[in-house]
Formats: C-alpha cells, structure tokens, sequence
C-alpha cells in the first residue's frame, strides 16, 4: 500500500461511489467518514439524511453518532424517526445507503444480530437498528466492512438485513422494494455482485493486495472479474481532508 | 391545574415494579435522571422499551430494573458494546432478560400504531430478513385493494412514557427542538407520560410559539424540572453530549465490579440530579452549550 | 441548484391537461396565485384534490378546469355553499363534475398512505357511515394480531403538488408556521412538488431553525416567490384571512355571470399575482399582519 | 321566551353541557360559540382542540373558520391533520365533540352529505369533513342543529355521521369505538336518548316552547321525558360575554 491506511482507502473507495446530488442514507464509521468527505470534495450537493431525522446535515465536526448535535445545527431540516423511516426511505427517496456488518456471506446478506444460535447466541450483537430497512428499501447499498474469513462466511448466522437472500431472482420475487447491494468494500479490494447469479464477485483490489490474499480471508470460492481492476488510491486532497476537518476531534482522539 | 413534582414523586406515583416503559430520545434527551431515580427506588420487573438501549438500561439492566427489554438496537454508538446487556443475555447476569426485537422502523411504527389507537400498521420493510422468523409479532397483512402481501406490526401501548425535554409549563406543554426521534409516538401510545425539562418556564413563553410543542399538556401526567437531567445524553440548545462519558462506558461496563462502582457513586451516592451535577463539576461547565440563535418568526394576523 | 422559477414557467412545466392535482393548505396557505394561473392558462380535464374545494376550486371549477374532484367538505366556511361546485354537481354546468367522496380524515389518510408509500393505512373510521357504501375506495381490511375488522383507504398519489409557504430557500427547503394541515403528506404522496411562497430566504435563515423546515429541498421542483399568493385565504405572520371576500363570494358564485365577472377581473383581467395585488389596493394594506414575534432558542452545542 | 334569542339559548344550553378540564373538539358556528363561551365563564381549563391542527386554542377574536390564524396565536401547539385525527380524536382523548348538520332521524345519525339520492342529489350539502370521525370516535357528542319538519326525518337521507343507526345496540355491535350522541340541542329544547331503545327523547323546553310545538317540528311520533324540564335560560353573565368579546368581528357584522 501506499502513503495511507487501509481505513483511508475505504473511506475514499466508498466515498468515489457517489455522485453529486445524490440522497444518501448515511450510518456511524466508516460511512459517515466516506459520505462528509465526498461532500467536502467533488459532491457539494450531496443531501445528508440520518435514521436520527437529520435531513441535508452539514456536521461542523465528525458526529461520533448519527444523532450528534451538529447534525441538526445547519440541517436543511429535520423530521421525526417515523418520517424518515416512511416519508424517506419506504417513499423511495433514498438513493444511496450504507451498511456495515458483522458477517456478510456471498449473496449480500448482513448479520448485526448474533453469532450462533439466535436464542443461545455465542455473541450477542447490536441487531439492527435502521439496517434491516435500508437493506429493503434504499435504492441501492453499499456495504463497508473488513475483510476476514470469520466477516465472510458461505452464509450468515442470521440474515438481518437482506441482499439477495439464495441468489438469482430470489430478491425480486419476494418483491422488495430496492435495488439491493451494489458494491461491497473491504480493506482489501472492492466486490461487485453478478447481475444473473446475484453472487459477490471481487471487481478490483487494492493497490499491493493479491487475489490470493483477498481469497484466503473469504468464506467460499471467490470469483474475481476479468480483467480484475485496481482500486483507486487516495488522493492528495482527500487525505488532507481526511486527516484535517474529518479528523477526529479532540475529546475522541 | 400543575402537574409540576419531583423526579421522586414522580416515579413513586407512576411507575410501580412490574411496569412497562418507554424511556425514549434518540441519542439526543434521554431521560438519565428518572432512570437513575428507577435505580435508587429499586424499581424490578421493568419492561424497558427504547430503540437504542444506550448506557441508560446497560445501567438499569446491572441494577436488575429490567425482566424483559423491547428495542431494535443495542450497543455504546460509535464505541462498542452495551456490557450489561450483553452478560444479561449472553450468561444470564445478573438475571436473564426477555428480548423482542425489531428494527428501528419495526419498532417507531409499534409507537406509532400505538400513538394512532390502530391494533396494527402495515410497512414494506421486512422481506427476506430473519427477524420475523423470531419475532411473533411481525406478521404478513394483506393489502385489501392491491392483494399485495405486506409486513405489519401490533401497537404498542406502554403503561409509561419517560420524556426529556427543554422545556414545558406546569401544565406539561412541552417543546423540543432538534432531534424528535419517537418522542411524540411515544407521548402518545403510552397510558401516562412524565416528562423532565431542562427549564420549566411560563405559558406565555410556550404559546407565543406553539408549532414548537411536541407534546400537549392534555397528554402529560407529571413535569419536573431537572437540569442536566439528560447527562450523558445532550439537549440541544443546553450541553452537548458527554462523548468522552460514552467511550469510558467501553471500560466501566466491562466487569460487574466496575459497573457496581460506578452505580454505587453516581446513583446510589447521590440524592438526586443536583447532587449528581454537582459531582459532575467542571465537566458540566465544559459540555455548555454554544449560543446559536434562530431568528424569531411572526405569528401575527 | 436553484430551483426559482416564474409562477407562469412552473405551471406550464408541471401541470398539463388531465393531470391529477393536489392543492393543499387548511384554511391557510392556500394556492391561490397558481389556481388563477392554472385558470388563466386554461388547463383543462384536472382531477382536483382538496379536503376543502373552498373558492379556489369553486373558481376553477367556474372556469371548466376539473374534470373530477377528490374531497372532504365542500363548502364556504361560515358563510354557505360553492354554488360553482353545486352548479356542476346538481346541474352538469358548465360541465358534470365526476366526485370521489371522504372525510377529513380519510382522505388525510389517503395522503398519508401515499407519502408512505403504502398501498393502504387502516382506520377505526367509517364504521356505519354511508361513505363505504359510495366509495369503493373505503374497504374492509382485518388487523392479523387480533382479527377485528377495521376500515382503510387506498394511497393517493397526485401527479403535482402545489402548495403555499411562508419561506423557502432556492433550493426548495419549505418553512411553514401556524396551522400545518395535510401539507407534509400532500407533499411526500406526489410526485413533482411545486411550491409557492411570501419571500425566498438565504438558505443561511433556513438552516438556523431547521426544525420549521416541512418539506426538504430534495421534495421540491420548483419554487415561486409570490408575495400575497394565498390571498384571499391567509399566511399567518404575514397577511390575515380576507373574510369579507368569503362573505362576498356567496354573492358572486351565486349566478354564472357574476362568477365569470369576478374571473374576468381578478384572473383572465391580470397578468399574475402581482397585477392582482396591485388592484386589491388599499385591501391588502389593510389585511397585513401585526408583529407577534416569538422568542428564538438555542441551536448550539 | 325571555331576553335572549333563540340562537343564544342553544348555545349557552350548549355550554352548560361541558365541564371544565375537557377535552373538545370544536366546529365552527354555534359549536364555537358554545365552547368559547364556557372557557370564558365556568370552564377557564377547557382544552379546544379544533380539526385544523390547533391544540388548547385561546381566540383572542371570534374565529370565522376552524382554520382562522387566532386558533393558532395564544394556542398550546400545533398539530398535522393526520395527527390529530390519529393521536386525538382515534387516540380516544376527546371527551367531547361537536356535529351539526342539514337531517338528524330519531336515532341521532345525521346527514350533511346530499338530500335526494347521492347520485342525482336534489341537494348537495357540503359533506362530511370531520364529522364522520368524530361521530364514530369522539367519547361522547353533542349536536346542535335548528328544530324543523325537515331537519327532524324518520329517516335521514344519508348517513353521514353514524349516531345509534338501528337503534337498540347496532352502534356497540358495529364496534363504534365513541359513545355516539349524548344530547341534541335544538331552538326548541334539549333531547337525549333512551338508554335501551337510543331512541331520541324531549328531555326539556326551553322556555315559553310547548311539547306540541316541538312535536310539530319532529318527522316522527316524538316521545317526551316525564317530568319534562326546562331548559336554563342564559344567564346574565353569559349574555354579557356573547354580545360582548364573542361578537361578531366588525368585518363580520
């Protein structure tokens, strides 16, 4: 790799995914990182919604939470949770949301829930606050989560939040509403998935990461496009931001 | 007709062992004062309702308040875990607890249908996702002009509502500005509402901007002003969030003992908000909040 | 991505003949600079949603815009009957006028159902009222947690909504004070919005209280600044309701010809809003609002 | 009768029907008067809540329309229409409505949708606006309506807003949530319903009107309380207020 971390990379991989304009559902981490960084830079008009009811936000500082103060102050407005959740999401408007999660297996689907048996769980995980409905009802998802073999299992312990379930047609036929995942981003590569088979497919990898190593850390056989791409680096002005105003502030250093 | 009293009376008078409550805010005007007067009253047999559990009921779970938690998403946001919680259902300590859970949307439209008097509300959300496989109360509901199969949700009518707030008069009219989240659902479906504000204030105040009252006063049983009394939590306008407070949680909640510790000091050894305040000494000072006025409108005919 | 354009540009863009539209505002705020447009532009063939047709659909009605109007309560408030309205209805003058019938709150649940994009929302509503019995819209449905029957309502979805606000920035985020009506849902249920307001904002005065905000920039199409574009109905903080011209309007829709004068006049007579504000004269002083200021909170942090 | 016009005895028999503390929902017309009056003389914690939004309205002016900006200067909150319809009036929290309308029959349904068929209507009346909910779903109702032949049928011609329909106990089989009508106050007397049958009865005259007169103005064989009361004529008081602040606005005179 280069003169960035893996973490840097995945911000800007998943911030290079939207385009100006765009109304984007935005969750903690990495996503949030990728989404004030593509405001920052080529998308200005990018419109910020968070499940907390903050509509077109322009956090002064990098919220630790997705119902941070400074989400609301400089918002274009706010709503109530339901609203967002019917008004927002269900109505269709949000063209982009962001997932992470704790397992995702080869057609998409996340688990935020548990590891193990969902009465007798081994871990107990969050579950899923807003992601379940964003995995239905955005228009498109893109998935931010590091690469492991215990990340991407052949299939998830619990599905909390769907992809494309069994894969092919399976998504549509049980009629949700959005478009399912479009990309997934690791810390070693960025994975599409198939338009036939619905199955996650590695479309590029990292500058300095092998396909053998993207392989040896996935759940099954991983397929990888042809010809495989290499994933665009940082930049010179998305570090600087990066590590300038969406630096962590102070108290969270 | 007053309805002012104290977070004690408060408590006392509503919220007997055995309740169900909705203790809501997200993120912004969680009501840590009445949960932490729930702890010191030794209240057991609770239903807690909230989206996000937060620190407030990994603190009233180690307190052994809770038999059954109702929420859709349980973790220190942007930290880490909800330790309590997880000992709660992972070990069954310090008591086991009964989960029903949903997603964020699951559960605000429980409150909604709730608020709404409706035994049920349809959503598109669900499809394809496990949770209504371990949830019974996520059914298919046939819509009757399209034949389409749709998810729904039964209301939700907690026996209590837990509300923070800015400000409110005596008579419980009540406005919040910033994040609502569920606070008016909440209002609404629960049997009665107590509500704490940073500044109980004159009528007059409220009424020269009524489209700011998030609740009416009809809707509330009891106002006490309690100052502070969202802290770790924020009020918008007030103090900002204690984020320091929420990363530190990641080590306090990790072992029993330390939880016990930090129960014993800020809960038990202390009488109330203000004493809790000030302990908190020059943190208080330092989470006041900024002056970022809004322009005043016209409600002039 | 200033959204600002010219009453006359807005309607010609998204209203074309047959559309089906949504004017929303109780009472308040009610379109009226783009219903006279929508007459001068001689639209025809509209479906026209309203809870309350009030004068401004009593006027296109007169004017032969409507081939259909979708409603709840059809009348002069206070003051009598839409005669225009009732010549259409009871005599097919100038032409017959297809209704689909609700009460407020039905039809607020159509909106509501269409902002939520659900294909229904159920209601405990209607039970032994004529209404289902003439609407076919209002059907039976059964709550699957407890069996009981309940009433529902299909979503509505308009292809525009016009509303009226009090302020707007060039990018469509909308603020609304003092009675908010159905103008949220009306606005979420459509699908091209089309907002007209008293004065377009620096987005800097939108984003210092983005709690007034009702409908988010990225919900609207196009934005008007028309001063007075609510007249004869009302904007509070800004004009109150002529309600002498209410009283007056029993006169004029009285008879076919009286109706046409007043069109002749006050719509095909003028250019736009502005003539029209010009010819109120001394009226329009005389309606402007006192000051009534409410006192600003707190955004910060 | 004595001082006082027929008008102003509905309305000050009207507001002797409320308590202080109640919750009611207002309709414009006698109805408003009615209620306005009680907050200003016996009910100073009456919380109005009116159909457009307004919540615990204090009209500095008498309100025109239940839409009039007065409702909302003074006022406790605001509220959307679908709220306060969903969180009010179907919520159960309002004790009290209001109806008037053009029919009412002996079982207290009232029409104020069409007279004649509706599809070829001799004449088409406003419609049911809120009426219907607050029929179906408002605790108890008080109607207010003018005593006439023709407002007084067996029968009406539509049922708008449902009151006992069949009579007996057709409303509470039906599942009607609301009590349905408590009382009905004319320009002749007060009537309730009997409690088996939910037949409307004469509970009193007002005074100086005879049973025979009411009789004559009833489209069915009308049944009468015994003893039969009379109606408390307005007091001085609440003649003062109504001719007073309650009067007509100059621009309305």
């Amino acid at each position: 790799m280069g003169d960035y971390t893996a973490r840097e990379i995945m911000v800007t991989a998943a911030a290079q995914m939207l385009q100006d304009g765009q109304t984007v559902f935005v969750g903690i981490g990495i996503p949030n990182l990728a989404v004030n960084l593509a405001r920052r830079t080529r998308c200005p008009n990018l419109v910020l919604i968070y499940e907390s009811g903050a509509i077109g936000a322009r956090p002064a500082r990098l919220p630790i939470s997705i119902g941070d103060p400074a989400l609301v102050a400089g918002a274009d407005g706010v709503c109530s949770m339901p609203e967002v959740f019917q008004y927002c999401l269900q109505r269709g408007f949000i063209e982009v949301g962001f997932l992470g999660g704790a397992q995702i297996d080869r057609f998409g689907n996340l688990n935020t829930t548990v590891i193990g048996d969902y009465l007798k769980p081994k871990v107990r995980l969050p579950g899923s606050g807003g992601a379940c409905e964003i995995a239905v009802l955005a228009r498109k998802v893109i998935v931010v989560i590091p690469h492991s073999r215990r990340a991407f299992p052949e299939r998830v312990d619990f599905i909390t939040s769907p992809g494309f379930l069994g894969g092919g047609a399976e998504r549509a036929r049980l009629g949700l509403p959005g478009g399912g995942p479009d990309a997934v981003i690791t810390d070693l590569g960025v994975l599409r998935f198939d338009q036939e088979t619905r199955e996650m497919v590695l479309a590029s990898l990292h500058p300095g990461v092998t396909l053998d190593a993207v392989r040896a850390q996935t759940g099954w056989p991983l397929r990888a496009a042809s010809p495989l791409g290499v994933t665009q680096p940082p930049s010179a002005e998305e570090l600087r931001v990066l590590r300038g105003e969406l630096a962590p502030s102070p108290d969270l250093a | 007709m007053s309805k002012v009293m104290t977070t004690r009376d408060a408590v006392a008078r509503f919220v007997p062992d055995g309740a169900s409550v909705v203790m809501e805010g997200f993120t912004h005007l969680i009501p840590f004062a009445v949960g932490h007067e729930l702890i010191r009253q030794r209240r057991r047999h609770l239903t807690l309702i909230r989206l996000t559990p937060d620190l407030l009921f990994d603190q009233m779970i180690a307190a052994g308040c809770a038999r059954k938690l109702i929420f859709s998403w349980a973790g220190n946001p942007g930290v880490g875990s909800l330790y309590a919680f997880r000992r709660a259902v992972e070990q069954g300590r310090p008591r086991s607890l009964e989960l029903e859970e949903y997603s964020h949307f699951g559960l605000a439209l429980r409150l909604q249908a709730g608020a709404a008097n409706l035994p049920f509300l349809p959503t598109r959300n669900f499809a394809g996702s496990d949770l209504p496989r371990v949830n019974p109360n996520i059914l298919p509901v046939t819509c009757p002009f399209t034949g389409q199969s749709l998810w729904a949700v039964p209301a939700l009518h907690p026996d209590v509502a837990i509300l923070h707030a800015q400000r409110a008069d005596e008579q419980g009219n009540t406005q919040v500005w910033g994040l609502t989240g569920v606070l008016k659902e909440a209002a609404f479906a629960a049997r009665c509402v107590v509500v704490t504000v940073e500044e109980i204030v004159s009528s007059d105040l409220i009424r020269r901007d009524p489209n700011r009252t998030l609740v009416p006063g009809f809707r509330v049983d009891a106002v006490v002003e309690e100052p502070f009394g969202a802290h770790p939590s924020y009020v918008q306008g007030y103090y900002d969030r204690d984020n320091d407070f929420y990363r530190r949680w990641e080590g306090i909640s990790r072992t029993e003992e330390d939880l016990q510790g930090y129960l014993d000091t800020w809960v038990y050894g202390v009488s109330g908000r203000r004493e809790y305040v000030e302990r908190l000494g020059e943190t208080a000072q330092r989470l006041r909040a900024a002056s970022v006025l809004c322009e005043p409108v016209n409600y002039g005919y």
